[in-house]
């Protein structure tokens, strides 16, 4: 469940149950430094470590290449640390550095975007691929009311995941009926940073006069086409929804700019991370297919196939619950 | 006053210090010691960096930049300098990453960019050896233009899958040394560089053009001809190392290396090597090279953010070209207390004069 | 001897206005001067390039100006960059260059939501003076280490583009900066218009007003000019030369500073890339403005011009069907068109004046 | 010196000395010039008047010495200062902002200001017109400074200095690129100032202007105070011999050698503003003396000649065979040497070694498979920089460290080791010790005896006429005259220098 920890935030530092643990070390490797989103995963991840007990430190690039992480992993292989937390800027190019570091016997854990299934030992999955298309296909649906032009404004290029939503929801806008009168008439990249997410959007609405409605399935994008959008005269006009965080779009769906938009809580995708490294570590799983653990408040998780564990479905923000949350 | 043709009047001493005074009491000493220090200390409290991995990963991260940093010396020993390296690394990374995924095999794809580096260096060396154009203004022109290229080819695609023994060939080490191969093709060019810049008549006329490319030229030095030659060595040698890059990080991207061509100006201006051509050696600039690679890699291992490492790389860099001019003001400043007390012309100046 | 061929019959009737405007302008009638100087001035023919580049845009989309947003973004979007190009063109007038400009303006970008998250109710004009101020302080290091380091400005101004950038990110650590820990009257200064025009544009074109009066009309902007034409003959001559170039780096890292601010305005939100690459966008805006890189002469009019068109044609290049991933490459083709064209000139120029020694 | 008899000297300067590095310029210059005089300062090429004049001026500190204004001690630590205490100083080399327009370089700093601190441009074209009026010329106030002649040049610092109304104002050879006419307006601007009570030192190296215009006169030799004289009490020969130290007559030792068959022949060598369809020939065992004032473009011929310029038109040929324009290796391969006339810019390469130097452009001969090293180099330049007994302790000191005279030998040393057929000096002992100027002009005419071609410039007459045995004048870039030695007397050269100058108005 999703509301279950809205006490997240810093509660990192409170207590600590197990304590003493040394060996057991944790490094979280995100995409890139100074994300909200990735801020709330770590904060999840320190949550978790804390009540294992586990040594735990996150490092970063400030810019989301894959290049830039490869020195960061291949520093985790010299420090020998018990476990790697990351989410990968490249399916194909951390291979090599992440093999480096598990011949120094370090485990691999993924989160949020995968690498090859053979490079790492579990992918946490937010939710399935096919889950979050159609959960935006439907959000933006009716609030557009089926019928008419919509674009996508994803994160990178070759964002792993973005690009596997996409294809899915073009497949499912093929295929699906209820959608029959809804065009993708475009799809931009902003690289999940502000200014570029912001002057697509512009583009976007200069180029497709009557655009309808945008999907924006990455938290930078989303939020800077919301902000372009409060102030522009498509406001009211042009639906915006897409993988947004509270945080971000509050400010927005207060304003009307936004009715809803969807997300998982990343704080209990770091904080399932955690607690799955840890079991590798322990031994308590190897991540084949059907092993399972047991993740603190979230209950016990099960590998299903390709060592992917499943976090759960998204979940819906909209004016009425976006204040119970904060992250 | 004997005649041009008379026998030779004296005859005269050919060094005016001894070697070891020559060699020891140089800039470029001063790096290879600093480097020396900073290794030793993180090697004594640095936990992991004696570990296996650490000289691996070392050499393989700085390797690019010691690349670069041959040619970008030359350069700027004559008093130019050359922003876009870096783009051209991004330029061959992507060009090799577009013609494999063509179905072109990384050798001949790893050519084309070669020769595409060399034409990016020829463009630069035109516009300021023969237009005469400032290098600066160019090649922070050729910086945004390459890159741009770079990007406008692949957009922020990646292409990923390089054949694995050539990606292996990147990372992989000599033997089961812990020397990646890569510096076999450094060492080479790093013995032809030396060569080139201090024992050629070509490196000669490099130091001439630095310090004084008037006279150079008013010598028979072909100015023009010289720093065409350096650009399209730095061009080809910088899509080299785009190559490296890519197969290292098995990832060919528009935004490859971005940045780069910082770090290694930073690194050459820190080996001792002046801003305003004329002086340097490529010893000390190797040293700087490994003194930032050194820093950052145990910075790393300290979990110190990359930001911070970028500070002191700024202020390595500051200081660098700072501190002569500082020495120099404070020297200027003892004269200036003997002019305040009227004394008679100094007996040194009498000496000096002796000769005359 | 030159001023001797002006009585000699023919020599005066039959040059050209453009030739005796260089030569021997005070020949023509005041007007007729005003006339050529304009006709012939490198502002004029990038405004007619924008105009270009704006009438095609629109030509193919005409929401690209002729709608309410359109309208306003052509206007909008410029003035952050216009900016800096006012600073740089001054830095660059004196033959130097500040490339920390992009890092100055992400600290103060960051300053400004720290202010408002610590002072939810501070009143904007005094983050922007705070801005200005941090701004001007990283200019007046910048400025002292060039005018006293007697270091080349690029070294130095690369070094602080590290420096700056690494405090700014240290300093924000992960935490960013959202729309929502801003004042609402404060966003919307980012996009609030006056008669039709956005309050940002507005602020940026009466600095550039005021720079450009500045250095048109004041001793010390003239000096500026001076130093950047013959840097030894201005120590010769006596000119402050220091405190010139200190005051042209401080120049350039207010308005960096105060552009920082207003990036926060228009985008709302602060992450660790603000402003990386914006400086070689400033240098580019002028020099394609007109600003010779070796000093001594442009005006900041054309830098301000240069910088609407960097981000008209950005702007533009969707609406032309070209992915804007080219943008950076037209930038660079921009930059090396403006410097050869001006070598070009300044030959011709220069060739004109020697023939004009000769009589015989 | 004469002790003032009423106020203290307007500027006094006792025992004041300045090195640069090891090069001492000045060792113990001495001037006191009065109000209301105009005082003359003279002295050869070097003497270090320039540099006794950039002291005053604030642009150099002195080492030692006293300095005083109106009986004040100071210490200027630059020209703003300087400017400040009432100094206007003309330097020897024009010093303008080309970018701006000529009226600006006069007013940069002062201009006029109208209503709310903005400069008032028209008053300021007006004071302009004003100044060129008093100075006699027609010069566009709103045309750039880019591009003036060297003469025009010069006007311009007249006009800055004199506008600057200051009670010393300090020329620097200021009619060196002067025509007669030019320099007419200037002595009569200069002598109402005086008139006005105003101190002038006016530093020339023509006599004439020195007796017509001053009523003192300082003589400096070797960077020291020689004597002063009252202007009416001495003579142009007593002059001389106080600013050589010796006898005049064994100065220029030319022994005549037997002419060859020419060797450099130039056909029509023109370049826009500067030069015009110059044509001469250099004969074997000849020494051709080039003439002409400063501006002439004498250096811009030989520099032509040599390919480090490029001409519009014209033919350069070495023994019958065409020398590639703009290229100094084919000019050297053709046996040609070029010693011009800037030596620490041009000459050598200030900051390399004495032996890098000299061997400089045999380098590619001395290289093995174009592989040299330090030892290499020394090898082959310590015999060269013996011969001209050039004094420095090692090879491997630094050119700079060396006196003007022993820079001038290594650039002598570094073209002979070509051994040349053809050998282009420009200004051959121009800021170098009296004895070593008499050791250059011996070895020129031995080299000369041995049958070497030579193609002299110099701006001292004395020179030319002793050294040349034919003497061509260069005026504003035309060959005015061409002399044998018989009748090259100084004003045949003067009046071919500035004659034409003369028919222009
Ligand atoms: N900046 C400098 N560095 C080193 N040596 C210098 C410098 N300026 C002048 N000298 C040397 O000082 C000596 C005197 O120079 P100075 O220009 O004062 O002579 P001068 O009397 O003005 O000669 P001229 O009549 O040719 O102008 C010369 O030998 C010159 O080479
Ligand atoms: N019209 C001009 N504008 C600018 N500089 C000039 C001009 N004419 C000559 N010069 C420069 O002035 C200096 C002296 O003039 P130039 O060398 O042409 O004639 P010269 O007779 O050789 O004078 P010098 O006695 O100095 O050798 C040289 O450096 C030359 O480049
Ligand atoms: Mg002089
Ligand atoms: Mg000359």
């Amino acid at each position: 469940g999703c509301g279950s920890d809205s006490d997240d935030g810093g509660s990192a530092s409170d207590g600590g149950s197990g304590g003493g643990g040394g060996d057991l070390s944790i490094t979280m490797l995100p995409k890139n430094l100074g994300n909200a989103y990735f801020d709330t995963s770590t904060d999840g991840a320190e949550k978790a470590a804390t009540e294992i007990g586990a040594e735990f430190e996150e490092v970063g690039p400030d810019t989301a290449s894959p290049d830039a992480q490869v020195s960061y992993i291949n520093t985790v292989a010299q420090q020998g640390k018990s476990a790697l937390i990351l989410s990968a800027n490249d399916p194909d190019a951390l291979c090599d550095a992440i093999d480096e570091a598990r011949s120094a016997d370090v485990k691999v854990v993924t989160f949020d975007a995968d690498t090859n299934p053979d490079c790492r030992d579990l992918f946490i999955n937010q939710a399935t691929a096919e889950g979050i298309a159609a959960k935006q296909l439907e959000l933006i649906s009716d609030q557009i009311g089926g019928k008419g032009e919509i674009a996508i404004l994803s994160a990178s290029a070759n964002a792993t995941n973005q690009n596997a939503w996409i294809d899915m929801m073009e497949s499912e806008l093929a295929d699906n009926p209820d959608y029959a009168d809804i065009e993708l008439v475009d799809t931009v990249y902003g690289d999940d940073e502000d200014q570029k997410s912001f002057d697509q959007t512009e583009a976007l609405l200069q180029n497709h006069p009557d655009l309808k409605g945008i999907i924006s399935p990455t938290t930078v994008g989303i939020a800077a086409a919301a902000r372009y959008l409060s102030d522009s005269s498509s406001k009211g006009k042009v639906a915006l929804t897409g993988l947004g965080t509270p945080n971000q779009m509050r400010e927005y769906v207060e304003d009307g700019t936004v009715t809803s938009f969807a997300l998982w809580n990343p704080g209990d995708l770091g904080y399932l991370a955690t607690f799955a490294a840890a079991a590798l570590v322990d031994g308590d799983i190897t991540g084949a297919e059907g092993d399972s653990f047991d993740a603190g408040d979230l209950g016990t998780f099960e590998v299903g196939a390709d060592g992917v564990v499943l976090l759960g479905e998204p979940f819906t923000f909209d004016a009425d619950n976006i204040g119970d949350f904060d992250f | 006053m004997s005649t041009a043709t008379a026998t030779p009047a004296r005859t005269y001493s050919s060094y005016s210090a001894p070697l070891w005074k020559r060699w020891l009491v140089t800039r470029e000493t001063a790096v290879i010691v600093l480097t020396a220090a900073v290794i030793l200390y993180s090697l004594a409290n640095v936990p992991n960096f004696d570990g296996p991995l650490t000289l691996k990963f070392l050499l393989q991260d700085i390797a690019p930049i010691l690349l670069i940093a041959l040619p970008m010396t030359l350069v700027i020993i004559t008093g130019e300098i050359d922003l876009s390296v870096a783009s051209i690394m991004g330029l061959s990374s992507v060009l090799l990453g577009v013609l494999h995924d063509a179905g072109m095999s990384v050798p001949a794809a790893a050519l084309l960019a070669l020769l595409a580096g060399l034409v990016c260096g020829a463009l630069n060396g035109f516009l300021i050896a023969y237009v005469g154009l400032p290098s600066l203004a160019v090649t922070i022109g050729t910086l945004a233009l390459f890159r741009g290229i770079a990007v406008g080819l692949l957009g922020t695609t990646a292409i990923t899958d390089f054949t694995e023994k050539w990606a292996d060939l990147a990372t992989g080490t000599i033997g089961d040394s812990r020397i990646p191969l890569v510096m076999i093709p450094f060492a080479v060019l790093a013995v032809g560089f030396v060569v080139l810049l201090h024992f050629s008549t070509f490196g000669r006329g490099v130091y001439e053009i630095g310090l004084n490319d008037e006279a150079a030229h008013f010598t028979g030095v072909n100015v023009a001809r010289t720093k065409m030659v350096l650009f399209l060595l730095s061009g080809v040698v910088s899509a080299l190392a785009g190559i490296y890059f890519t197969l290292r990080y098995g990832s060919a991207r528009g935004d490859n290396a971005t940045g780069y061509e910082l770090q290694v100006i930073a690194a050459v201006l820190l080996g001792g090597v002046s801003i305003f051509g004329g002086r340097g050696r490529l010893h000390g600039v190797l040293a700087g090279v490994v003194l930032i690679g050194v820093l950052s890699s145990a910075l790393r291992l300290e979990s110190v953010t990359v930001n911070v490492t970028n500070i002191i790389v700024g202020l390595l860099l500051v200081a660098s070209v700072i501190l002569p001019s500082v020495l120099g003001w404070a020297g200027s400043r003892l004269p200036r207390k003997a002019s305040a007390a009227p004394a008679g012309p100094r007996p040194d100046k009498d000496a000096a004069t002796a000769d005359v | 001897m030159s001023h001797t061929d002006i009585e000699r019959p023919g020599t005066s009737a039959d040059v050209s206005a453009g030739e005796a405007l260089l030569v021997e302008p005070s020949r023509l009638s005041p007007t007729r001067r005003a006339l050529t100087t304009v006709l012939r001035s490198r502002e004029l023919s990038i405004f007619l390039v924008l105009v270009a580049v704006v009438v095609l845009a629109t030509t193919k989309n005409n929401s690209f100006l002729f709608s309410a947003d359109g309208w306003r973004n052509f206007l909008l979007n410029p003035s952050i960059l216009l900016l800096l190009a006012v600073g740089q063109a001054v830095v660059i007038i004196t033959r130097n260059v500040d490339l920390s400009v992009g890092s100055t303006m992400a600290l103060t970008a960051y300053l400004t939501g720290r202010l408002f998250i610590e002072q939810p109710n501070l009143p904007i004009v005094v983050v922007l003076a705070a801005c200005l101020l941090m701004g001007a302080v990283l200019g007046l290091v910048n400025g002292v280490l060039v005018a006293y380091g007697k270091v080349p400005a690029l070294v130095i101004t690369l070094g602080t583009l590290y420096i700056y950038r690494g405090i700014m990110l240290t300093w924000a650590g992960s935490d960013r900066i959202n729309a929502g820990d801003l004042p609402r009257e404060f966003l919307s200064l980012g996009t609030k218009t006056v008669v039709g025009v956005p309050v940002l544009t507005i602020i940026a074109v009466v600095v550039l007003a005021v720079v450009g009066y500045y250095l048109h009309t004041a001793r010390g902007g003239r000096e500026l000019y001076a130093i950047g034409s013959d840097p030894d003959a201005a120590v010769l001559y006596g000119l402050p030369v220091r405190r010139r170039l200190l005051a042209a780096f401080v120049l350039s890292g207010a308005l960096a500073g105060l552009a920082g601010a207003l990036y926060t305005a228009r985008y709302g939100t602060v992450s660790s890339s603000v402003g990386s690459g914006i400086e070689l966008q400033a240098v580019a805006a002028a020099v394609i403005g007109g600003i010779a890189i070796f000093g001594g002469s442009g005006t900041v009019w054309g830098a301000a011009i240069g910088a609407f068109l960097l981000i008209t044609i950005n702007r533009a290049l969707p609406s032309l069907g070209i992915e804007d991933f080219w943008q950076r490459a037209v930038v660079g083709v921009l930059i090396l068109g403006a410097i050869v064209l001006d070598r070009i000139l300044a030959r011709r120029q220069a060739r004109k004046l020697a023939e004009s020694r000769d009589h015989a | 010196m004469p002790t003032s008899n009423t106020a203290a000297p307007v500027l006094a300067l006792r025992d004041v000395s300045k090195s640069f590095g090891p090069v001492v310029a000045l060792r113990a210059g001495s001037i006191s010039v009065e109000a209301g005089s105009i005082h003359a300062l003279i002295g050869e090429n070097g003497a270090g008047k320039s540099t006794l004049v950039k002291v005053v001026a604030g642009v150099h500190r002195r080492d030692s010495g006293t300095f005083e204004l109106d009986g004040e001690a100071v210490d200027f630590g630059s020209t703003a200062e300087s400017k400040q205490a009432g100094i206007a100083v003309i330097y020897q080399e024009p010093t303008l902002f080309p970018d701006l327009s000529v009226t600006e370089n006069i007013f940069m700093g002062r201009q006029p200001l109208a209503r709310g601190r903005r400069i008032d441009r028209q008053a300021m074209y007006v004071e302009a017109e004003g100044l060129f009026q008093r100075l006699g010329v027609r010069i566009d106030p709103r045309r750039p400074a880019e591009g003036l002649s060297i003469a025009d040049q010069q006007i311009i610092e007249i006009a800055k200095a004199i506008s600057l109304d200051a009670r010393l104002l300090v020329m620097d050879e200021p009619t060196a690129a002067l025509s007669g006419v030019e320099v007419e307006r200037l002595f009569a601007v200069a002598r109402s100032l005086r008139d006005e009570g105003r101190a002038l030192v006016f530093i020339s190296h023509r006599f004439d202007e020195v007796f017509a215009l001053c009523d003192t006169v300082t003589v400096m030799r070797d960077g020291s105070y020689v004597d002063t004289r009252r202007v009416d009490e001495t003579t142009p020969s007593d002059l001389v011999s106080l600013m050589v130290g010796r006898d005049v007559d064994d100065l220029f030792p030319k022994t005549p050698a037997e002419v060859g068959e020419p060797v450099l022949q130039v056909r029509g060598l023109t370049r826009a503003g500067v030069f015009h369809d110059i044509n001469l020939d250099v004969r074997a065992g000849e020494i051709v003396g080039l003439a002409g004032l400063v501006g002439a473009g004498r250096s811009e011929v030989a520099r032509a000649v040599f390919g480090v310029d490029a001409y519009d038109s014209g033919t350069v040929t070495m023994s019958g065979k065409p020398v590639k324009a703009r290229d100094p290796r084919s000019a050297i391969n053709a046996g040609m040497a070029f010693i011009p006339e800037d030596r620490r810019k041009q000459g050598l390469v200030i900051d390399s070694s004495v032996a890098g130097n000299v061997a400089a452009v045999i380098r590619r001969s001395i290289a093995k498979a174009g592989l040299i090293t330090g030892s290499m180099e020394n090898r082959a330049a310590g015999p060269w920089a013996a011969r001209l007994e050039v004094k420095t302790s090692a090879l491997d000191m630094n050119a700079a460290t060396m006196s003007g005279g022993n820079q001038q030998k290594v650039v002598i040393a570094k073209w002979l080791a070509t051994n040349p057929k053809l050998l282009i000096i420009d200004e051959p002992t121009r800021g170098i010790d009296v004895g070593t100027k008499s050791e250059v002009h011996r070895l020129l005419s031995e080299l000369a005896g041995q049958g070497l071609a030579i193609l002299m410039i110099s701006s001292e007459l004395p020179e030319v006429l002793g050294m040349a045995d034919r003497v061509l004048v260069l005026c504003e870039g035309h060959l005015t005259a061409e002399l044998d030695r018989a009748d090259a007397t100084p004003e045949a050269v003067m009046h071919a220098a500035t004659h034409q100058l003369e028919d222009a108005r």
